[in-house]
């Protein structure tokens, strides 16, 4: 049984499927932001697997800007929670549901 | 090792005229950093108009573009839809910028990293419009989104950061999803770059079975964009992070951003229109059906204003969506017009709530606008009272005001290809709409104040920009009829460059 | 033994990703994701990606987790985080119909066949250095706009963390601002 | 000649206006003057022209202008005088000038004095224009007028207020006035279709065309024109089953139920009949229809007036019997002695009606005859006027009644239709009674109205004077058969009676005599000597049908006007508000609610909005599959 | 002055503007003054018209966007003229009977404007011009009801303008529909009705274009069953709002019909008679009936607009002559009854805050002027011979005569329900002793209410006896439009009901 292209991409599926539940399933906003991370990771494993299985290197090239958007992605969540938590004193989005309606 | 070999391009072949107007406002944006660097302690007032300025000379870059041409190895592509596109970002902008120059202070003008960030997420939408390459798209998106998400979350109340967390958490996983669908569609075509992927994929729709992974690519990719321009599921950011952003930002959301995705889905649906793809032309106008009643109904119900124009710009863009899924030449140049004319109006509805901003919530525990806050206002401020009338019924498309020519313009788009349901139904949808809309005017002209509240004013945050932006944008509203004609003459011909029909 | 390293791989950082999304330690879920991340270059080495692989390793185990890392000692994240999590049920259901539809998209054959390459560099080249090329050429732009984008983060996440966000203007009344600026002052 | 056609016409117009200018203003005796006058110009120049036929003159037409031309529809306001409308003309101004006159007297007192002048001139304008038109839609305006000034006149006391049915039949005035305008309306509709049918098939409603084209109506048509017609008729001259507002409009003042309700407007109808003759001639089925309820009505109102006890509403009932004979005789084909009788019925009954003014004018507006008797010793003039006129009435030779009646039963027997024959033969028996039950139990007997404190008073004799036109005329008027059948079967069809009628007619003329004579004699029996009353007979059931009107009057009530009244009320309450109104209103909160109902997704939790764009993208996807599948 | 309708149009723009310019306390006399001025205008446009020509008069063309066909296209023919000095009229003698106090500034000022919009529809002739002057109307209206409205005035005045507004947007859509027809038969873009006319389409399309027209203008109206609103609306209307209201506004309904509907599809017109006909016999009967059910005199004058407004549908779609004619003129008649009905209602509620019949009663004795004008106009409203109401009721229902003779008496019942109902109000009113005490003393008519009644009784009674003036240049162009809808007709059956001239052939 050879590797196939195949296999990354799903392994890329799961990889994908398990950040998206933990970004359904978390309520603490640190731990959605680490699923976010896994999300963006997966993509990048499906478009370094498709660029090295196509011998293109745009699926590289993209998956290093991810990499870029990523870290970017980071640093102004964390602003942001850093915010959150210095005004509630809590990250759990349970207890952010002033706008609503 | 292979010896690199060294890179040679002629320089003209880059084609540097085109990256001309992102250029602008990113040296504008660094200047603003550097001078306060430099000093600090200035007045808002001196990066207001620099940003007007940086805004100004980057229309004058735009306009100076030639038609058709792409630059830096193909990744610019400056069509008539990138311009555009780029014009009524700039124009939003330099429309939205005064609106920092308020009679109160608000946090997030104190900060003159507030209109660098600004600036560089105008850079972001600049490149979202004027590239065809999704690698491109997609970091210019990240860029304004990143930049956008802290302008929302500097107002810095608790709602505003809430909206701010809000946004960024979704807006991340629409990023994921962007970036699966980027995947699927390099995975089919081997390319990012939107030209080659349409050839690619027009030499490869043959194949038996291609359609699932084209079309589970645009699926994919729909999620991130439905996200951008709130289509309904993917819409529930909207409302609260208007909520939460202050009124001028809010009004700027309910254009700018959704017009530089639109502008994005206009190129990427080209493709699949062009091959006609039947799912995703019926799914957009599913969703665009959804969007517009829905959103519609939920809009009725509010009882803050602003909350109202936020589901309002829900359903008014899925309103413009359908003309996306008609791929005419009509139906995109209306999408165009529609946003021109949008911009004007809604961003003018903002900004009255705006003037009317205070920072105590006299009317309500938990809104700044509640209809409750402009009951009487026929005799409080009655100029101002006719204004905001006019946008409302602007917005709802009454006639002679400017919105009624653009759903004109799409309501005929739609017809002339023959979807009449769909017409009649999006038809329907203004006379919904037309109820909340009027609730404003009659909390406006009809109802008398509050006893209690018979002498609190209104426009606690009335300065004179905030009155030009606003008369300005009246008066944009109120003549359309006389520009109508040269306007869409000059968006039906960019578009008609564009080569999407 | 690419078969083996890929599997080997895959069950790890799957395990360990699974760990992070479900792990009540928030110390835990960070130790594990930089584990999976770490895991991840392994499988780009394996594609032949070796440049994305160390971009990888620097990215995520340097700068990415050791921003997490210092977010959450600011958090006091060291205890279990109590989470009221929805239903299973909802997540299993919206979960598992996601991942039968990517797995239909994501497998269907044509992906990855037939395709011609476009974007190759100096054929022969290693893989460091194709990408410096193409990088520096076709992907100059987006590259000096990622590096904007980050810029952009940075002033974000400092003026969101700064201590300038800890009075909201935005909240009290004008005068009082004033009055409190000027006690400061003569201070 | 256009002059005096014009002058007979607008004379009463210009006295209306003239009497407006000051309705609102305290009782001038001028207005009286002058509209008296003014009547009686119309009346003088309606008798040139009527002499000016006599004396062979030519037919006389006018054309005053346009009135509405659209499409091929061109009406004129067109007159024309010929021998009919001669005849009408001069009756309808000489009793319209008599009844002025008589007004000055009789209202004097009212403070409406110079509205009611107003309004009588009014009508007889109306009346004009209706009788002078000379096309059918011109009828119709003066149709309607008349309707109109009937309704101004009879609710003319408006301000009385309304009396349940037992206390008066009539409810109060406004009420009548309402019921006669109504029911008139009704008819209308079926006039207004006639005209229709005429003008689309005929392409004209000038009368000279039409019936100059008659031959192309097909027989179905001819038929529906003629019934249409009739209908309409049958409304102004309160045929049945639209009788009931007649004895209802009584509560106009006396002079007005004289001339509108007596001798002109009522007749309308019959002069419509007449007017159509060549096209009831030609649908003789129709005609022998109007014949039967002519008939009918006669023995069926006069069956009404043997047991009232209100003055005038039993000249009301006789009134409709007399217009139950004009229709027997014009449904028969005899349309001259249908005019006949309409003329000296007009005489005879206005008369009558006045003589009745004069009494209730003496018993303080009284109508109960019970409680009046021997009035004879203060009314002498009174009783002499009024004793002519039920003479003329019941058909007595040699008054005028007595010619037109006889010839009307005459031509009953002469068709063949003897069933017609022994119903009116009879019913003139039950006039004479009636007609002197009344007198009787007014003039004669023991003095009941002192018994309720009444101080009776004659009139002055100027208004005897005034009387005396229609007195002579009442006498003598059927003196002139042979004279006026000859003046105006120039342009009616001639009427012969057969040879074997002309043998038999001294019979007929014997047996008519006969039970009118018995009638009275039957009445001086009973009545003359004083009230005497039968609680037995009043109680009998049939005294009772009689008395309530066969109880129709109660049954319209019951069966169309309360009904009507629910179901307006359901319709409005039922379905307007809560059927279709609740729709709209329904439609409007179904949308608020699914508002409502959507928003709950809302809910502010993040986590929320996370699993909605993963279903979000889960439900695209099937929305895609599903569009395929379909596809 | 050939650009004689812009300056109808847009001289009350101007003048509201100006408007705001003068004071609370002089406005009534500049409002008259504008008002009158206005009225004057479309004398000397009615004195200047050329009544034999059937056709288009005073036309003015000019392009807005000429790539979408859309233009500033005028012009006059008998059909509208009539209309356009009755809107001048109406809004005359609604700002001379105004006797609002609150605001008055403003309710002359959104009068003005209303004036602008309603000329604005009358004589537009592009159909997007049309549309825009149609929905524009609905703002200065909306506004009149709701701020000087009883007490459910904004329940009423949003129901009017959804309601109204809901039905014209399937209309747009019908509107967009026909111009892409023309498009693509033509190749070209137009609104412009007069090229409309020449389009021919198909049976189906014509079908469904109806039906789309149908709906804008049946709510406008208000046909059964979309009327409700009317009752609301006019319940709630201050005086002058109910005049425009019932005077103006819903002839722009009928006026539709006739403008668009007949002469655009006249083989789905005749193919709809049938079921418009029975509306419009429901329309006439059932609101008659509701009308009597009445407690409220303004509810019964109001429904009876419904019921006469029947009748000019059904003379509209008798499609001959006489009818077309008649209920065009039927129009005008209602303006002038229903308006002055209305003013009249509006004089009593002045004075003692109520509309309750049962309140009154023998008010004939203390206010015999007013007691007359209403008895007038009740006659003309019953469709009295020599008033005005007559003509137009009779010519409708000899039009539909020819089409169908059952509904016509049918239709006909018109004439004794509109008598049962208008009677009662009478009685109740007027009629029978002063009950209540108060009422006796009531004062009649003052000269301000004068000056606006008796100029409506004079027309009532003029047009009445001598309608030629108005009825000739109906006649002229409504013969031009039979003329036309017959040579559009495809189908045996409109060639066969379409009547140029009946008449003439059984003669």
């Amino acid at each position: 049984m050879s590797l196939t292209l195949t296999h990354y991409l799903i392994l890329s599926v799961i990889l994908f499927v398990i950040g998206m539940i933990g970004v359904i399933r978390r309520k603490n906003l640190l731990m959605l932001f680490f699923a976010t991370e896994i999300m963006l990771n997966a993509a990048n494993v499906a478009l370094v697997a498709l660029s090295s299985y196509i011998g293109d290197l745009t699926g590289q090239l993209f998956a290093l800007f991810i990499m870029a958007i990523a870290a970017s992605e980071v640093a102004v969540g964390l602003g942001l929670l850093i915010l959150v938590y210095k005004k509630q004193g809590t990250l759990d989005l349970d207890n952010l549901t002033l706008l609503k309606g | 090792m292979a010896p690199i070999n060294p890179v040679n391009i002629d320089f003209s072949s880059l084609n540097l005229v085109t990256l001309a107007p992102m250029l602008v406002t990113l040296i504008g944006a660094l200047v603003i950093l550097i001078i306060d660097l430099i000093k600090k302690d200035l007045d808002k007032s001196l990066y207001v108009t620099l940003t007007i300025l940086t805004l100004f000379i980057a229309v004058g870059a735009v306009l100076s573009l030639n038609l058709n041409e792409r630059g830096l190895f193909d990744t610019i592509l400056i069509d008539g839809v990138a311009i555009l596109g780029q014009l009524i970002i700039l124009i939003g902008s330099m429309l939205f910028i005064p609106l920092a120059l308020t009679k109160k202070r608000f946090h997030e003008f104190s900060y003159p990293e507030f209109f660098a960030l600004f600036l560089f997420m105008i850079f972001g939408f600049q490149f979202m419009v004027s590239s065809d390459n999704l690698i491109l798209i997609f970091i210019g998106l990240e860029t304004a989104s990143l930049a956008l998400y802290p302008l929302i979350a500097m107002h810095n109340t608790r709602a505003s950061i809430e909206a701010a967390i809000k946004y960024f958490t979704m807006g991340a996983m629409a990023a994921g999803f962007f970036a699966m669908g980027a995947a699927v569609i390099y995975g089919v075509t081997g390319s990012v770059e939107l030209a080659v992927v349409a050839d690619v994929l027009k030499s490869r729709m043959s194949e038996a079975g291609i359609l699932i992974p084209v079309v589970g690519g645009a699926l994919l990719l729909l999620v991130a964009i439905g996200f951008k321009v709130s289509l309904i599921p993917f819409h529930m950011w909207t409302p609260d992070v208007y909520e939460g952003s202050p009124a001028p930002l809010a009004g700027y959301m309910s254009i700018i951003p959704k017009i530089a995705m639109m502008v994005v889905a206009v190129r990427f649906f080209n493709i699949y229109l062009d091959l006609d793809i039947v799912s995703v032309k019926n799914l957009i106008i599913i969703l665009a059906i959804v969007t517009a009643t829905l959103a519609n109904m939920m809009a009725l119900v509010q009882g803050d204003v602003k909350r109202m124009l936020a589901y309002s710009s829900i359903s008014h863009a899925g309103f413009i969506m359908v003309a996306l899924a008609l791929d005419s030449l009509k139906g995109y140049s209306s999408i165009f017009l529609y946003y021109g004319l949008f911009l004007f109006t809604n961003l003018g509805a903002f900004a009255m709530l705006w003037v009317s901003r205070r920072k105590a919530k006299l009317f309500h525990d938990r809104f700044h606008h509640p209809y409750e806050k402009f009951a009487g206002m026929i005799h409080k401020a009655p100029i101002a009272a006719v204004i905001m009338a006019i946008f409302m019924l602007s917005l709802a498309g009454v006639p002679p005001f400017s919105l009624f020519w653009g759903k004109l313009y799409v309501l005929s788009a739609i017809v002339d290809k023959g979807y009449y349901l769909v017409a009649l139904i999006m038809a329907l949808n203004s006379a919904i709409a037309v109820y909340y809309y009027l609730k404003l005017i009659v909390y406006m002209f009809l109802k008398p104040a509050d006893k209690d509240k018979e002498e609190v004013t209104i426009y606690a945050n009335r300065a004179l920009s905030l009155e030009v932006v606003i008369g300005f944008a009246a008066f944009v509203t109120i003549t359309s009829i006389f520009y109508i004609e040269p306007l869409m003459k000059f968006i039906t011909d960019l578009v008609k460059s564009s080569g999407l029909v | 033994m690419e078969a083996i390293a890929f599997y080997v791989f895959a069950v790890l950082i799957t395990a360990l990703f699974l760990v992070t999304v479900f792990s009540k330690n928030a110390l835990y879920a960070m130790s594990s994701l930089a584990a999976g991340m770490v895991l991840i270059s392994g499988i780009f080495f394996v594609l032949g990606a070796d440049f994305l692989g160390a971009v990888q390793l620097v990215v995520y185990s340097g700068a990415v987790m050791a921003l997490y890392a210092f977010g959450m000692m600011f958090f006091d994240a060291t205890k279990d985080v109590k989470e009221k999590n929805p239903s299973a049920k909802t997540i299993f259901l919206l979960s598992g119909a996601s991942a039968v539809i990517l797995v239909v998209i994501f497998s269907a054959p044509q992906i990855g066949r037939n395709i011609k390459a476009l974007v190759t560099g100096t054929p022969g080249a290693d893989n460091p250095h194709v990408i410096g090329e193409v990088l520096f050429t076709k992907y100059l732009i987006p590259f000096e706009v990622a590096a904007v984008m980050l810029l952009v983060a940075m002033i974000a996440g400092i003026i969101l963390a700064g201590k300038k966000m800890d009075v909201s203007l935005s909240e009290s009344e004008d005068d009082l601002v004033d009055e409190a600026s000027e006690l400061k002052e003569q201070k | 000649m256009e002059k005096l056609l014009y002058i007979a016409l607008f004379a009463p117009l210009v006295s209306s206006l003239f009497a407006a200018i000051f309705a609102q203003r305290k009782k001038m005796q001028l207005v009286g003057i002058v509209a008296s006058l003014l009547i009686i110009i119309s009346f003088l120049a309606s008798s040139a022209l009527l002499s000016h036929l006599l004396s062979g003159g030519a037919v006389v037409t006018a054309n005053l202008m346009d009135w509405i031309v659209v499409g091929d529809m061109d009406v004129k306001f067109g007159f024309m005088v010929d021998q009919v409308t001669a005849v009408m003309m001069v009756v309808v101004t000489l009793v319209s000038a008599v009844v002025h006159v008589y007004s000055n007297y009789y209202m004097e007192h009212d403070e409406g004095f110079n509205r009611f002048f107003s309004y009588l001139s009014a009508f007889v304008f109306s009346m004009l224009v209706l009788v002078m038109s000379d096309n059918f839609l011109g009828l119709f305006i003066g149709w309607e007028g008349v309707g109109v000034c009937s309704w101004l006149l009879v609710g003319f006391w408006y301000y009385k207020p309304d009396q349940p049915r037992e206390v008066n039949p009539s409810i109060s005035p406004s009420w009548a006035a309402n019921e006669a305008f109504i029911m008139n309306r009704i008819a209308d509709l079926g006039l207004l279709v006639g005209i229709f049918i005429l003008y689309w098939n005929l392409g004209t409603l000038t009368y000279s065309e039409v019936f100059a084209n008659l031959d192309k109506l097909s027989g179905g048509l001819m038929v529906a024109a003629a019934i249409a017609l009739f209908i309409g008729a049958m409304g102004k001259s309160a045929q049945f089953p639209l009788h009931t507002w007649l004895a209802d409009a009584m509560e106009g003042p006396t002079p007005v139920s004289a001339l509108i309700h007596a001798a002109t407007m009522v007749t309308a109808g019959v002069y419509l009949v007449i007017r159509a003759n060549p096209l009831y001639s030609q649908v003789p089925d129709v005609g022998y229809f109007i014949a039967v309820l002519g008939t009918f009505v006669a023995i069926f109102a006069a069956s009404m007036a043997l047991v009232n006890r209100d003055l005038k509403r039993i000249i009301a009932y006789s009134t409709l019997s007399q217009l139950g004979y004009m229709f027997a005789a014009a449904g028969l084909g005899a349309y001259w002695v249908a005019l006949f009788h309409l003329a000296a019925h007009a005489f005879f009954k206005a008369l009558l009606f006045l003589g009745a003014g004069n009494v209730m004018h003496a018993m303080d507006d009284e109508l109960d005859i019970f409680k009046m008797g021997g009035l004879k010793k203060v009314m002498a003039k009174t009783y002499l006027y009024m004793g002519v006129a039920s003479l003329a009435l019941a058909g007595i030779w040699p008054f005028a009644g007595f010619y037109s009646k006889d010839t009307i039963l005459e031509v009953a027997f002469n068709e063949h239709t003897y069933g017609i024959w022994f119903v009116l033969w009879l019913t003139a028996g039950l006039t004479a009674f009636y007609s002197f039950r009344q007198v009787f139990l007014v003039f004669e007997g023991d003095e009941r109205y002192k018994k309720y404190g009444f101080h009776p008073h004659e009139a002055p004799n100027w208004v005897f004077i005034a009387l005396l036109p229609l007195l002579v005329l009442a006498i003598v008027f059927g003196w002139w058969k042979e004279e006026f059948m000859e003046f105006v079967t120039l342009i009616l069809p001639p009427y012969e009676m057969s040879e074997e009628t002309h043998h038999v007619a001294w019979i007929l003329i014997l047996l008519t005599s006969a039970i009118a004579i018995g009638g009275i004699v039957l009445a001086y029996i009973k009545y003359a000597n004083g009230l005497k009353r039968d609680p037995k007979i009043e109680n009998s059931f049939i005294y009772k049908l009689l008395q309530n009107q066969y109880y129709i009057p109660v049954f319209y009530d019951k069966a169309i006007v309360k009904p009507y009244a629910e179901l307006s009320d359901i319709a409005w309450k039922e379905i307007d508000l809560e059927m279709i109104d609740a729709t709209v209103d329904g439609i409007a909160k179904a949308i608020e609610v699914t508002g409502d109902k959507s928003r709950e997704i809302q809910n502010g939790n993040l986590s929320t909005y996370l699993r909605w764009m993963v279903a979000g993208f889960i439900i695209i996807t099937i929305l895609a599959v599903v569009s395929v599948v379909i596809k | 002055m050939s650009n004689i309708l812009t300056v109808l149009i847009f001289f009350p723009l101007v003048a509201g503007l100006f408007g705001f310019l003068v004071s609370q306390k002089s406005i009534r006399v500049y409002g008259i003054a504008v008002a009158a001025a206005e009225f004057l205008l479309s004398l000397w446009l009615w004195f200047s018209f050329d009544m034999k020509n059937a056709g288009m008069q005073f036309v003015e063309k000019i392009n807005i966007i000429p790539e979408f066909g859309i233009s500033y296209y005028l012009g006059v023919d008998g059909i509208s003229l009539f209309l356009v000095v009755m809107t001048t009229f109406m809004t005359l003698i609604g700002i001379i009977g105004l006797s609002i106090k609150k605001d008055i500034k403003n309710m002359i000022i959104t009068l003005l404007f209303l004036e602008v919009a309603m000329v604005g529809v009358f004589v537009a002739l592009d159909v997007i011009l049309f549309y825009i002057f149609w929905e524009f109307s609905l703002v200065p209206m909306l506004y009149i009801i709701g701020a000087w409205g009883g007490e459910k005035r904004l329940y009423a005045a949003i129901k009017f303008f959804i309601y109204t507004f809901a039905g014209s947007l399937v209309m747009l859509v019908g509107i967009l529909y026909l111009a892409h027809l023309y498009q693509s038969t033509t190749g070209e873009w137009s609104f412009a009705l007069t090229d409309w006319y020449k389009l021919q389409m198909d049976l189906d399309v014509q079908k469904w274009l109806f039906w789309a027209f149908f709906l804008g203008f049946a709510i406008k109206v208000p046909m059964f069953p979309f009327h409700t609103w009317l009752p609301y609306a006019h319940g709630q209307a201050p005086t002058v709002g109910s005049v425009i209201l019932a005077a103006v506004l819903l002839k722009m309904g009928t006026y539709g019909f006739v403008r668009f509907s007949l002469p655009l599809f006249p083989d789905a017109s005749v193919s709809a008679i049938l079921p418009i006909a029975i509306l419009a016999i429901i329309m006439i009967i059932y609101t008659a009936m509701v009308a009597f059910a009445q407690k409220d005199i303004k509810q019964v004058i109001a429904y009876s607009s419904i019921s006469h407004m029947g009748v000019i549908v059904l003379g509209t779609f008798a499609m001959n002559v006489e009818g077309i004619a008649g209920s065009i003129f039927l129009m005008l008649s209602h303006g002038i009854v229903s308006g002055a009905l209305f003013l009249l209602v509006g004089v009593i509620y002045d004075r003692k805050h109520t509309k309750l019949m049962d309140e009154f009663g023998g008010l004939a004795k203390v206010m015999p002027t007013y007691a007359t004008i209403f008895g007038i106009m009740t006659m003309a409203s019953v469709g009295l011979p020599l008033t005005i109401g007559f003509i137009g009721e009779y010519l409708s229902l000899a039009g539909f005569y020819k089409v169908s003779p059952i509904m016509t008496i049918l239709a006909g019942t018109s004439i004794i329900l509109g008598a049962v109902y208008m009677l009662a109000v009478l009685k109740k009113t007027f009629f029978g002793p002063i009950t209540k005490e108060e009422n006796k003393s009531l004062k009649d008519l003052n000269a301000k209410e004068l000056t606006a009644l008796v100029p409506l009784v004079a027309i009532v009674v003029w047009l009445g006896v001598y309608p030629k003036p108005v009825l000739a240049p109906i006649d002229t162009s409504t013969k031009a439009l039979v003329e036309l809808m017959h040579q559009k007709a495809q189908t045996k059956e409109a060639k066969a009901t379409i009547l140029v001239s009946k008449t003439k052939e059984a003669k």
